[in-house]
């Protein structure tokens, strides 16, 4: 079944996209492939029970995007990276895999949902916007495409200091890509040739919208060429298959310090958020290869049992996670000091 | 039977459709889906050449918005939330708020803005931007308070010749209720005394009018009167109306939603004391957000926009003064 | 010769970029060869009479900007439109040639350079913002690439009108490319199925940024595949050759619907703006063929003496028009309404 | 030797990026080219890797910098014109503004605008955008009037760990000479006094103070003082240094370039009428351009933004109410 499942992924030959060969055997250790599945079980253990307590209501402070359906296409761009050698991860808001295979820490998103002080916005920003910036997470904001410059700038400062073998990943929407701030930043990271790494996560759905109401070329990865970048396709269904690409994409944005567009299909298997019931999807999208459950997919690259531990796992540390954060208080007000900028000595908090 | 604010909005839109064959919808989610918020909900269906949904690329959208009206048609475009029109922002203030004034040419477009602030919303969902397009020569900025002027104030938008900045609170969407749609209603530019009173002027809009109210009632059981002016809409402000309330009561405090530098409470008190000094018994205040982003925990947020109960304190003082 | 520049010319063939097959013998014909050209030697005649105006200074009111080197690119364009047919011609600032060939009259941008109060911006903005909205001519605002969703826009009006088969044109620079505004509208466009021909001006500069700091793809048309558009190229030095692909590329867009995306190799053959030496230009570019005068080409076509005489009725309309303009009063500050609102009932005049 | 406020731009980004090497300069046209107005002219020369051309992509040159101030670098981002900013418009109230205050990481980077009108420039090359900036929280806003300020403040602009918006005039560049550049210099955060009286203050900043002060020497030809104080940035606003003035003048004109709803005119206002009432004998008022698109016309333009002559009919009727 494996097998079956690896002539269905991997990057579709194709000859518009600058595709190297595939390669056989999997470059990917099976290791790697056991570390990254145990990532997207804990990011779909952790979304799952943010999901229910959400339902329940009370103890999630504002909104619920699941990266349900994305685990594998976004835990392998983040296990193909290096937090430890400068690398940069750039999560969007169905990252949760992504960027807890890069070195996220748990309790940042179960803080960030759960409210509490603590946590790394500290109340002022969200959930799904949470970053650390100055460890390679940097902190996105909602406007969509906005973080690829920010990303690409990130990387312009590594090689003005130096340590230009760093990679910066970020991932996009199909329907970010319609935005202009996308355009013109991997437009800009080719021109100033930069090794950023543009996963285009392509879920069919922005919100409700289709794909066929977002863009009109046959693939999306036929916009790398227009970059002058190399182009990827992937089943991003498949574990194994995307860390195969993101392996190599990751390696040759390093080697060359060029930008690479890794496109996967797959399809939101959530609401656009929890407070959605997603009844405009098609429901034979469901069907499709695309429209695989990645974690389903994965556990067939493994023992049963063995998964079920890992499950169980998970399950623990995002038990203890949230009692921990349950157990945190709020931002209270009263000591907030509303301070918008760090010269303290120019902030008018009297006067306004 | 009762309409929400939201329901309002709705209906005006599709009062437009029907009256004017010029009249489109075009914004992401908007079709099938009904919008973000709902407010466009069923109108594809009566309406399937009309109703169009948007791409994520919202400079193009009103650019496109703008092409089409120069053409005669009237677009309404839906920005899922305010805060994501400052992507349009060029569209809006360059190329919109100018058509007219360079080629005599209109441009009637009408960008609806789902605006202010909810609990848990954070810094890019709450976002009231009024300030920033009325400084803009060109553009009509108009921001309804009740269910009624949603609905008469986005049918006369959608009329108008000029580019119209509908700013909508989120707020209200739900909870505001009115019995029937008015026939007829105060035009755009004109601001209305909301509540009488004789000790002192609140003026203010949007969502921060049912604030406003909410404190001139505790005040009331001081015994103090306060009125309470809507502006309605803020480009043009009803500075006649606001100064014959100065002039009534001799006291001002302007309240507002949006962060403190500048913006609308700002330009009520400067025309005020430009062209009512001597109607003022003491010096007129302010009542704005806190100059920081928009906070996303509920605990912050809350403090962070004027609330009744931080009007009543500003107020308190201003009637003892 | 003119059999030696066709050789040189015409759309490239090239796999990327769904290019029809080249047409022999031409399907230009040597009636409307002959009148884009008299509307080239137009543009350029009277643009030469502008910058020698403003040198001598005193009576060009604004910069100078010309479109010399883009005269046969542009003039094709705007020759293979139907102003009386409803089209719609977006010129931007080197499209002088373009939108005297699309029916612009001689007298508006005369009027616009000379600050004439008749002019159609009437003094309230200048020279190449100039337009006529309701005439399918949109009045282009500075910033670059803004004008490509409003043409779109008046694209979708026609549609929505009953009035499909109008072609909407406009152009843009290689640095305009690299705008967020560019790449959202065409894909706009695309994904509307609207009749759009965005003509790419390549000029080599961006004022004076070469197309390496600007892109990093081969040729620009390589970015038509990305949107899901039709692609061609085109030698824009050479006019038979522009007006044989944009005849075929208008002929495409009215009748299947669709963006049509034309790129055009040339060379700026003057400054940025008059002010502008334009030092920077590498010498070397005037020697391909890229760099040749569009003027120069097309002369070869046609017999001297015509050409001559041609050239004669141009100076002598320009010189009409001139001398009217001259003689017409600049705006009145006196009696400008200084209304920015088309309800003057909301104009808050004495307030502000 | 005299040095212009061009030159002051320029040698003042030579000395930052001589004395940190974490400084680089971004935009179009800024590299062999020296800059639209040759800001930067030379300074790739001496440092090759630090001064880049951009592509026309004002959105990502913005996030650009913004990614590479989170990684510790300070860098200075050059608008062809003022006017272009909008195109980044998002990525500097949403994402550079909020980054210190979400995350604690501060985003040091300086956006030079060239900024406000000049004779034939038209509505797209000539705007004053300080009040859009300033109404954002997050940003710091400076707006130079002299060489000296040019020069002092974009070093501290440079140096401050916040995003600054610094409005450099068009105007000034060529025709503003001072004889040395400063060693010390005012802060920002602090208005200057620009020439002392007792009758009237007048509050600007910018090109217009120099106009302001032709319009008080004018004054002084009619015997009446007239105190001018340059604001050198807008937000923070030094509201102490103003009430100060006003408290001696007790009456007050705000001038300001831009246009006339909101803004900088209108915040001053409301500061020294909320602060200072009964410091006023009368009425202040505000001058600021006309509320139409900057015209391109010469003879449009010189009776569109406020001139000696304006200021100085505002100023004679203010002293002698
Ligand atoms: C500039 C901008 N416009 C609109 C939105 C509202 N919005 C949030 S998510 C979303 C859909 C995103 O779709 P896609 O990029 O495909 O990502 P997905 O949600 O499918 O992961 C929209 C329209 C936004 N965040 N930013
Ligand atoms: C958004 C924006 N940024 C910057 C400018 C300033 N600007 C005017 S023309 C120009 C160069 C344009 O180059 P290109 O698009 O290649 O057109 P060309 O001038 O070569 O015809 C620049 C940068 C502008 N007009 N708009
Ligand atoms: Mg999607
Ligand atoms: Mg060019």
């Amino acid at each position: 079944m494996a097998q079956g499942l690896r002539l269905l992924s991997h990057m579709l030959e194709d000859s518009r996209c600058q595709t190297p060969p595939m390669s056989t055997p999997s470059t990917v250790s099976s290791e790697k492939l056991r570390s990254t599945f145990r990532w997207m079980l804990l990011a779909r253990t952790l979304e799952d029970r943010i999901a229910s307590l959400y339902r329940a209501g009370g103890s999630i402070v504002g909104g619920v995007y699941l990266g349900r359906g994305q685990e594998a296409f976004s835990g392998a761009l983040g296990a193909c990276l290096s937090k430890k050698d400068g690398d940069i991860f750039g999560g969007l808001i169905r990252d949760m895999s992504g960027r807890l295979a890069f070195g996220e820490p748990l309790l940042d998103p179960v803080r960030a949902y759960l409210g509490s002080a603590a946590g790394p916005m500290r109340g002022r920003d969200g959930n799904i916007h949470r970053g650390r910036p100055q460890e390679g997470l940097p902190a996105m904001i909602s406007h969509l495409g906005a973080l690829v410059s920010v990303v690409t700038g990130m990387l312009l400062a590594r090689r003005l200091q130096g340590k230009a073998t760093c990679v910066g990943a970020t991932s996009i929407g199909d329907g970010a890509t319609s935005t202009g701030s996308f355009h013109e930043a991997v437009n800009m990271a080719a021109v100033e040739g930069l090794p950023l790494v543009v996963a285009v996560a392509n879920n069919q759905y922005a919100y409700s919208t289709p794909t066929d109401r977002q863009y009109a070329c046959e693939n999306l990865v036929d916009r790398a060429r227009g970059y002058g970048i190399q182009g990827y396709v992937v089943d991003g269904t498949d574990l194994r298959a995307c860390l195969e690409t993101f392996t190599e994409a990751v390696a040759a944005a390093r080697a060359t310090g060029k930008p690479q567009m890794v496109v996967g299909k797959l399809l939101r298997l959530a609401g656009h958020g929890e407070h959605d019931d997603a009844s405009y999807v098609d429901p034979a999208l469901r069907e499709e290869p695309s429209g695989r459950d990645p974690i389903d997919v994965a556990t067939a690259y493994f023992d049963g049992m063995e998964v079920r531990k890992w499950q169980e796992e998970a399950l623990k540390q995002v038990a203890e996670a949230i009692a921990k954060a349950q157990n945190e208080a709020g931002p209270d007000a009263g000591h907030e000091p509303w301070l918008a900028l760090a010269s303290e000595h120019l902030v008018e908090g009297r006067r306004l | 039977m009762s309409t929400t604010y939201l329901a309002a909005i709705r209906e005006a839109q599709a009062v437009a459709l029907r009256e004017d064959p010029n009249v489109f919808i075009y914004g992401q989610d908007i079709g099938k889906f009904g919008g973000a918020f709902k407010a466009t909900k069923g109108l594809i269906d009566e309406f399937p050449n009309r109703v169009m949904d948007a791409p994520i690329s919202e400079d193009a959208m009103v650019g496109l918005a703008i092409g089409a009206a120069i053409e005669g048609m009237r677009p309404i475009v839906e920005m899922q939330f305010a805060d994501f029109s400052s992507i349009g922002f060029n569209q809006i203030i360059n190329q919109a708020a100018t058509h007219y004034w360079r080629t005599g040419v209109p441009c009637p477009i009408t960008l609806r803005l789902p605006s202010g602030g909810t609990a848990g919303s954070g810094p890019f969902h709450s976002q009231s931007m009024e300030a920033l397009y009325a400084h803009y020569p060109g553009l009509v900025v108009v921001t309804p308070a009740t269910v009624e002027d949603a609905y008469s104030m986005l049918l006369e938008s959608i009329q108008l010749d000029d580019p119209v900045i509908f700013c909508e609170h989120k707020l209200l969407y739900y909870h505001l209720k009115a019995d029937r749609l008015p026939t007829v209603n105060l035009p755009v530019g004109k601001a209305r005394i909301a509540r009488s009173g004789r000790h002192a002027t609140v003026v203010t809009y949007s969502a921060m009018l049912h604030e406003s109210l909410k404190a001139a009632a505790m005040l009331a059981e001081d015994g103090f009167h306060v009125e309470v002016v809507d502006l309605r809409s803020v480009k043009p402000i009803d500075t006649d109306t606001i100064l014959g309330s100065v002039a009534r009561t001799g006291r001002l405090l302007a309240v507002g939603e949006a962060f403190p530098w500048g913006g609308v409470t700002a330009e009520v008190l400067s025309r005020v004391v430009s062209e009512g000094f001597d109607l003022l018994d003491c010096p007129p205040i302010r009542l704005n957000a806190k100059d920081t982003p928009i906070p996303y925990h509920p605990n912050l947020w809350k403090a962070h926009r004027p609330t009744a109960d931080s009007i009543y304190a500003a107020l308190s003082e201003l009637v003892r003064k």
